[in-house]
């Protein structure tokens, strides 16, 4: 066991923070956070902050790069030096190379890339804190930056995590639970097919209680959906109410 | 072979798939030829070279002496490095790994990591902890590098031995093994790759140019899931998930018998 | 907004100066609405975010323990870095630090440092000294960079608490403040641009395309000069350099009363 | 107080090399130095040696970086590894990429770009010796090369240091006074309409004596000056006496 | 002298490894190895062994790099990580780049380079294993490869290492004589006129005891030619009896 | 000059050999004016200039207390680095050495390491070892750099001394010399050219765009071979090769007298 582990993370039926088994963090989703961006977004999990950048549709240099039937999608997922309590040499890491790469192939899937051959669609996200489910709060910041952006799309991504915490599945893993906890398993979906766009587990799971985490974050999911149909639905009111 | 099949034969493997044959006569969950040689690298502390098919990866274990992370003292620390080395493709260029070889590291890194198969407590000597590097080295690329580069990772962890240290000299006896580097399970990795629709096992270079998205599943003896990993632009159904995850634990438990696992 | 304008928006943004005015309407030593914010990240031993107009700025203070300066063998090291991350502006891009944002790190390092506001003296734990990590985030790039820079450093360093350190653990712990940093003065950077030969404070991104030269000058809350950078491909006159010295302390005096200094 | 300090720097107004408040080191220029640069020169402030040689106008590349209506001056300032006590480790440090900046700002104002459009200008600087004012002695030095060069220029470069010393105002910096002084304050201007084209301060000054460091230093820009005409003076005789 | 050296490597004429003064271990060469690259070898001496893969001729990129009258031979040499006792850390290192250079050079005599212009022939290297004479082993691979490849060549080349160790002219240098011996000198030639294209000494040795030990290698090559022709009657059989 | 002359100048120069001469008029064992000069470094331990015609080449050596290789714990270690730095060339570029200059360090420091002329015995201090580095700094590129660096190398190491060392406060006292580092032999690189057949030595930089192959041969004091390097992509004869030792021993003594060797 690791030094500094707690005994137990779940007490009666309550986790460290006093959330239940399946209760969420605190989210909160605004758009149209920056002004120099095409699009822009925040994205919160109770302590986990990201913030998306979308420029483009652009051209994309080098040439050589460009795709004549479609545009290509490029996400750059980054964590600020001061976003942890260890600080964060500036830099790719080996980390941030995978998860960039992860996000790009998520949001691939719902842009509609064919309407933009040769361009390239930049999308930038800066996680200015980090308490777990960074990757999921970066990809559900990037789906609502590019909406902002007006870039046409199939559909949102909206992503959360499950995990299994002192035996028991649980949704959205925080805190010692990241540290601590068996398993962390972000996913991300399609919110209107429920299609699976990003899914990584690490540590171990039944198939049974892999199918039960699956459908605890297909729920979460669903929570992360509403928080972001609330954030467009918002500016697109205060745009009404301006004119 | 020119790029130019890559690109024509793309929907060709697509309609063979849907009218549900593969380019080799291949079924969908059936792997190509496996081969497993350990020991092939004399001064590596454990190696193993896999095929499958003409897919060929090399593993080298070396294992040196160096600080513990600060909160597992005494453990062991692995560190999986990939490099797509340029003999093994037109496409791979010299220089550091890509975002390819880096998600082959991470992704056998998770499948030995969380699996707990290496003992790591205990490999504490002093103040240091034996680091052991897991040099994945890809030398033939016909597709399913993951596959084979978490099996030849944990052949060649198999195939491992912990050097002799002489403590008077502060110098590790390379050449002289002492005793077997503890490994208590077999992780393996099974890719399932989906095109026009369908599930399929060990897709070819050919096949790949076709994939729509792939979900790799690493399980251990036991049958449980030790580690996942969804790649690819495209998507899976909540249903396709759970079909990968029964054929992934049913065809690693037959990979498994491989390594008299 | 396309790049187009930033072209013929310069010889407009020179005419409009030339007659005495700005795109904005401001007056030539009138700051956009500036807006401090503190403790905006909790991991942070400080943290402030600073709008000025536009412009948006976080800067973080993390502290490590560290080595010394040889010759300085108690004192605390202060580092810091700028990212001009790619979220901020289309002609921003991943990678290291570029010159200009070396430059921004390197004239607001000198502020810090020339005007001595942090007590660096008794940072020592042990043989090891506190380091302290300035990371400016740049987030939104409408012009003045400089200047938001250096207040979100300042405000960040006013900010920050010294962790407690664990001494038989040798464990920082982080998130249990300890005392605050030391912080005795208050500099302010003040950055002024040339345009049609006119001096003006707190350029925005589209007078910055008309900018002739800057100066930067940096006071402390005597209004003494602690730091001075001229930037840009154009000159000054000695009678300009004198005047902008003087339009800096004064404003730096305004600007030091939003930190309640 | 830093370890090793000298308890004063200046006894009965001579300063530790023996030099009077307002008293410059011994200055050295010369052109023509290298046989395969277009131009080149040495310029010398007691023991800070500089080289700089020009290359161009030439072609830019890549061919993007080219600008229509005028050639790009780019400037680089390099400290050879045994040019200081301690060894400096070859490459770009941050302290060398804003010198570099800065030096091209400064020589940008004065070559007459709009002659050479789409050419780059290429100004590279050695420090041999390392004993304070490098930037100055290397401004010094480019500018010399770039008028060996044959390079259109409205006017030349002429740089020095000024700086404040146990309470005193003081003429280039050097030695000790460069590690325990209170102030440096590298100075460029252009010698004949006296504009300034670089201008750094690290360390206190009121107004007051800001004012008169400016203006010492000036003084001090029109001995080198001097050194530099008569530099471009030999040559030019030189040449003569070949024909 | 070096910790741990033994006291004797060459005992009553015999080697540490029972080897005679003029005797080679043992040589294993194979073309065809792998199956992507459009050519191949295997080239082993004792545990020494290197893996060659040719891709070429193919377009080279970027443009400006193309020769308007031959191909541009690359070859890179790349020790695998786990080759040596001690790991080998990954990416290029000042010997690999040198090795790379002279290996390149060692080639570009002996292909028909005009036969592609503006071509890339790219001749990449791994060694698998490292018990001395990895650029003899590498040039060897390299050599068979360009020939599996189907590039036409004026000849082969065919490398060896001689020595000096107790004082002892020797063929092949081995094991401990790599660390403790005098002299380590890889030698390359075209077998067929017996040119010399890589020739590199470390240690000290006369003019006479130099040509001996280049006589040496001389033979060396050619017996290293011996397995190389077998390698490619070989697979030339093979390719026979399949049809 | 432009580089068209390199390309038409090639036949010529070619021309030229193949009839006796040479572009300059010497002949082919004829070198072009040596000069070397020392102690133009202050803050080096030791330095030279040397200049063979127009090429014009520092070297600067800097000694730093470091950790000692693991099998000679009580010798000095020895770096060799070579900048070609953008000054001396058209085309040379800033960046981190090239294989040209990873060549020139490489061959140098075998020249200098092989013939064992540096008593790197008794160079330790304590736990530490003299680190003794071996700056190369190409000013001005006229062809022969190789032979250029190797002699400036040698000159400098002649000229180096060692600083003294404070042990109470740990710290190299740079500027106070406390005894020469000792240099027992004198190790003199030739690089002989092959130009239309014929061998040439010190080639100038247009001679260098015929250049067939080269082959560097150092030689000791007692005419021994220390270390030798073909370069280039042509080859040599046996015969050649055997010549070409003998003129490197014979010219490698000439210029050893120059250093008083």
């Amino acid at each position: 066991m690791k030094a500094g582990a707690p005994e137990k993370l779940i007490i009666d039926g309550k986790r460290l923070d006093g959330r239940g088994i399946e209760e969420m963090r605190e989210i909160e989703a605004r758009i149209g956070v920056l002004k120099r961006a095409d699009g822009s977004a925040f994205f919160r999990f109770g302590n986990t902050r990201a913030l998306a950048a979308v420029y483009g549709p652009r051209q994309l240099h080098p040439k050589y790069l460009q795709d004549p039937k479609k545009a290509l999608i490029r996400c750059k997922y980054n964590m600020a030096p001061f976003s942890s309590y260890e600080r964060i040499r500036p830099g790719v890491s080996r980390r941030s190379i995978e998860i960039s790469k992860i996000l790009t192939e998520a949001l691939s899937q719902v842009v509609f890339v064919e309407e933009f051959p040769r361009a390239a669609i930049d999308v930038f996200v800066e996680i200015i804190q980090a308490d777990a489910s960074t990757r999921c709060a970066a990809l559900n910041a990037a789906a609502l930056a590019l909406a902002d952006a007006g870039i046409p799309m199939k559909d949102l991504v909206s992503s959360c995590a499950a995990g299994k915490v002192d035996g028991e599945i649980i949704l959205d893993v925080a805190g010692l639970e990241d540290n601590y906890g068996e398993v962390d398993m972000p996913v991300a979906m399609t919110p209107r097919d429920e299609n699976i766009v990003l899914l990584q587990i690490d540590g171990i799971l039944t198939k049974e209680e892999f199918e039960k985490a699956l459908d605890l974050a297909r729920k979460g999911c669903k929570k992360v959906y509403e928080a972001q149909k609330a954030a467009l639905k918002e500016k697109y009111i205060e745009v009404d109410e301006d004119e | 072979m020119s790029s130019d099949f890559y690109e024509l034969g793309e929907n060709y493997v697509k309609k063979l798939v849907s009218e549900g044959t593969r380019l080799d006569g291949r079924g969908f969950k059936e792997f190509r030829e496996i081969k497993i040689e350990t020991g092939v690298v004399e001064k590596a502390e454990g190696s193993a070279r896999v095929t499958i098919g003409n897919t060929q990866v090399l593993v080298g274990v070396k294992m040196s002496l160096g600080d513990p992370y600060p909160d597992t003292p005494n453990e062991g620390v692995l560190i999986v490095n990939t490099e797509l080395v340029p003999v093994a493709s037109p496409t791979f260029e010299p220089g550091p790994p890509d975002e390819n070889a880096i998600e082959i590291s991470r992704v056998v890194d998770r499948g030995i990591r969380e699996s707990k198969c290496i003992e790591l407590e205990g490999l504490g000597v002093g103040e240091k902890v034996w680091i052991i590097n897991v040099d994945i080295h890809v030398l033939d690329h016909d597709g399913n590098l993951i596959d084979a580069s978490a099996l030849g990772a944990i052949a060649a962890l198999l195939d491992a031995k912990i050097p002799k240290y002489d403590e008077n000299e502060e110098k590790i006896l390379y050449g002289e093994p002492d005793r077997k580097l503890p490994v208590k399970d077999v992780p393996v990795a099974i890719t399932i790759g989906k095109i026009s629709g369908k599930l399929l096992v060990d897709t070819s270079l050919k096949e790949e140019a076709a994939l729509e998205a792939r979900l790799t599943v690493t399980t251990n003896s036991n049958g449980e899931i030790v580690a996942m990993q969804k790649g690819g632009k495209g998507a899976f159904t909540p249903e396709e998930i759970k079909e990968a995850v029964s054929i992934s634990i049913e065809k690693g438990k037959e990979i498994r018998k491989l390594l008299g696992g």
